[in-house]
């Protein structure tokens, strides 16, 4: 394991003091917790609070400020903080117009955050909840936890961050995040699975000629091991998984996201996206916007996933809203 | 019957094996799951282990219910809510009645079906609690009877938690949860605190 | 080689086909060029143009937008772009107040920029150029083509796009470019290499558990080979490093800038920030900005480099004024 | 002398000795440089060939000019300004003189190292072209001499180009840019374009 570390066990509270010390004017950590909070907040805007298991850098606390997250929440590597530490998250953030928690859709995330919510609500605060579940490699169904959240929860952060920054209330962003996650889909693939510091060994093993569709963020498996492809045959088999779950129509309109997931170079995924880009001509849809880049990775894995979300009217209107964040 | 002793030994006993077996839980959670499961379950007995010390404790469920707070905000993950569930389950039963050790983890296990909704035979720790409450139920409780739920685990298909996603590539491995609760019940039947 | 690519001689066209595609409101590439340029430039403000060969992604079309750069001119992948290509670039760029090149030093970069420079200039173009050398892992002495340009130039991009979007004249962003490339150093480490796609294999090798100090950014040899060392020996390192040569007075305001070189996460980068922060405390000098991110890139290299830049007055401002590019 | 066919000629034997040898010498500038010479070059001389096919030429130095474009414009890299000076540098003394070689070359040379500012000595390819200068003033150039040269260039500490940030590495090795150049000089004696 190459890591520009030191204990294993140290790394989350080490890379938070980093975060903070660089970015100390948009941010602060509130003490004795893994809560990263907006520094100057505005009163009577619902906050959105987000997080998880750490290692998906930027992700979430990149996103903190102004136009997204009110505050983010990191647990361990690839592991869900706990309720008090979301609590804690959760009373930073308020900002008396109730809060709203964006959940990837993992079972410790699910239950840490729900718990969270429980308490938060006893203390008299107003939370909802939204879980985010656009992976569609893992199939819907009653016999696994469900879809997972990936990349897509991203684009949830930036468009509800902008409705809430345009005073929107609690009841509408819910509502809203409803149908966008309802509206919204990853699938990725991967060269190589990420190693947590703690455990210092890939999650799982490719040969050197080897990669998987469909792995999750945390190196869960994948749908298919295969010989390397190249970035062409790779968005043709993203792109057509997509095009089914969707059920593509004519005249629709969508958002697009190339994610990095950590080692990837922006290069590799510039050369995927014109490969995307030609795999969608094909297709009568429009492409109103393309985002490129590491957003939610998980540590040192190679790899890309692709997001697509059929947009509503206004949401491109959301999406452009300015943001003040580290790493939009 | 809990005493506050007897309960104060069973978890630090529960603690000990934890952290003996650390790399092989997580080594376990690897396979089927995201690897974590040592180091989550560690980093929560040791708090727990921690403020035990502390305590200065009249009843059993003072300190079931501060090992359940220390769990909740030490394990993160899925185990994390489901241990804090669990003893906070038994904590409120042996306020009820110390005596009764079926009813206490019977409870626990209630904490747990509640917060995770797994059912029996979804290949989660549900498939050593529940085996365990029976058990208990009909005093053949026994080291061997603890290493058999969990040995069973293998042949589930899991339908619950991370190793969901696995399908039937889950079959032929034991489930990390169901082997850290094992310890838990292996450390209560050495600390001899079921009555005969 | 795991690399999500086509032919590895198609790289940086298809590349800069993606780029296109995803930020083809904010640029456009000149026909039949590797020029990325702004698609909404203002008449009568000097242009600044960069750019060398790719891989260092997202320098430097990632930094072409109001604010920063007026157009980028992308080389093959580690190899400097020919004189007609670096011309195309200052003619799109020239917004009829002069054009700044801005340079690595390089060999190859500033034989063919120089070359651009006169073909420009024989065309009536007033041109100017500025060679940023801020790696002081290589001594400056006439036994070698002298200090390499690396991560500062980012820096250089940002400092003089504020000042070229303020209006200042050509010849005073020029001597503001010398001033600032004189009080700028960067020193770096690599845990691997990176691969180039036409040559298929890292660029060096280094065993599982070696690193190396003062690698350059198309893996030129550094000066030490060692084991794995933790973050905090290597900021230990290279601020001591630093140090020495920067020869810290008390009171000094500095700006630093901890670059990741392609494949390290961001984790890494802000646990290393905090070392950074922690070697800092022990000295009398003020940090005025800190800038964490992967910004000039080696392809996939695993590593960081570490910038300071000794700041006057007014750099501050500048260094803060608002951007609108890719990946600021 | 030189004629536009010997010239075509010359300078097709040239770049189909850079495609046989595009790997050998990327390796070369993989040990020493960043390890893309043997690309540079290809891509230089595929485009300088596709030029040549084209033109439709009446003097020899519109052949060496049109090289001098193409390679300027292909190559890049340290070796792109310098192979297209020098092949400038060469085109206007043919159109002085197409049958003195030695001042065609020399003015190669000249176009180099005003170019590049690298003198004897600092293990670039002007430690070829400038024996073969002199040996083309005295008549003795054959194609050992052309490998001596080269071979020559191992002996030197690089000063000059990325080779320089080796110092005393760099010690052993053979240039690249040397070596590239080596088969353009071999070309031209192989194509008999030097009168006896
Ligand atoms: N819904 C559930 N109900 C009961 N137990 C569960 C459930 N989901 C997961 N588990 C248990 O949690 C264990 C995994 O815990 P851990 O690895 O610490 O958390 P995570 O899965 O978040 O990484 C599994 O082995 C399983 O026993
Ligand atoms: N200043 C110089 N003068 C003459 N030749 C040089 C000079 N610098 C470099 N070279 C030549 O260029 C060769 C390297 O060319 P190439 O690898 O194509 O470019 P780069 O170094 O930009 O990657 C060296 O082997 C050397 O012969
Ligand atoms: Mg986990
Ligand atoms: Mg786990
Ligand atoms: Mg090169
Ligand atoms: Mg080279």
């Amino acid at each position: 394991m190459k890591k520009i570390i030191n204990q294993p066990d140290q790394v989350v509270d080490q890379m938070l003091k980093g975060f903070v010390y660089a970015n100390g004017e948009r941010v602060k950590r509130v003490p004795n917790t893994t809560v990263i909070v907006q520094k100057h907040k505005e009163k009577n805007k619902v906050a959105l609070v987000s997080g998880g298991g750490s290692g998906h850098e930027p992700a979430h606390t990149g996103f903190v400020g102004k136009g997204m997250l009110t505050a983010a929440v990191a647990g361990e590597v690839f592991t869900s903080p706990s309720p008090d530490q979301v609590l804690e998250g959760i009373k930073a953030a308020d900002n008396g117009a109730g809060v709203l928690l964006i959940i990837k859709n993992y079972t410790g995330d699910v239950m840490n955050f729900e718990m969270a919510k429980e308490l938060a609500e006893a203390e008299g605060i107003v939370v909802e909840q939204l879980i985010v579940d656009d992976d569609i490699a893992v199939e819907d169904s009653t016999h696994t936890a469900g879809k997972r959240g990936v990349a897509g929860t991203v684009i949830v952060h930036k468009i509800l961050g902008a409705a809430a920054d345009l005073g929107m209330s609690l009841t509408d962003i819910k509502a809203l995040g409803d149908r966008l996650v309802k509206q919204m889909k990853s699938i990725g693939v991967a060269m190589t699975a990420a190693t947590v510091p703690e455990v210092g060994k890939p999650g799982f093993s490719l040969a050197d000629d080897e990669m998987e569709y469909g792995v999750g963020i945390h190196s869960e498996p994948g749908y298919h091991r295969t010989k390397v492809k190249s970035s062409a045959s790779i968005a043709e088999e993203l792109v057509s998984k997509l095009k089914q779950a969707f059920d593509f129509q004519n005249g629709e309109t969508y958002g697009l996201l190339v994610n990095g997931l950590g080692a990837t170079p922006l290069m590799e995924q510039y050369i995927f996206l014109h490969d995307v880009e030609k795999q969608l001509a094909n297709e009568d849809v429009d492409v109103a916007f393309k985002k490129v880049g590491a957003l939610m990775t998980s540590l040192d894995m190679n790899g890309v996933s692709l997001t697509l979300v059929k947009l509503e009217q206004d949401w491109l209107k959301l999406w452009q809203h300015p943001v003040d964040v580290t790493d939009w | 019957m809990l005493t506050v002793n007897n309960t104060k030994a069973w978890l630090e006993r529960f603690a000990d094996k934890i952290k003996t077996n650390k790399a092989y839980l997580s080594e376990l959670d690897s396979v089927i799951g995201d690897g974590d499961h040592g180091n989550n379950m560690a980093r929560g007995v040791k708090a727990m282990k921690e403020k035990l010390a502390e305590g200065d404790y009249v009843e059993p469920e003072e300190v079931l219910k501060d090992a359940s707070m220390a769990l909740l905000s030490k394990i993160g993950g899925a185990s994390g809510p489901l241990y804090g569930s669990a003893f906070l389950g038994m904590s409120k039963q042996a306020d009820q009645d110390s005596a009764d050790i079926h009813a206490i983890v019977k409870a626990g296990l209630d904490g747990i079906t509640k917060r995770g909704k797994a059912e029996v035979g979804e290949k989660t720790m549900v498939d050593v609690w529940s085996p365990i409450v029976e058990h208990l139920e009909k005093g053949t409780v026994t080291i061997e009877a603890v290493q058999d739920s969990v040995e069973a685990t293998k042949d589930l298909k899991a339908s619950k938690g991370r190793a969901s996603y696995l399908g039937e590539r889950s079959l032929g491995e034991l489930d990390p949860g169901a082997v850290s609760s094992g310890y838990l019940f292996e450390a209560m039947i050495e600390g001899e605190i079921i009555d005969e």
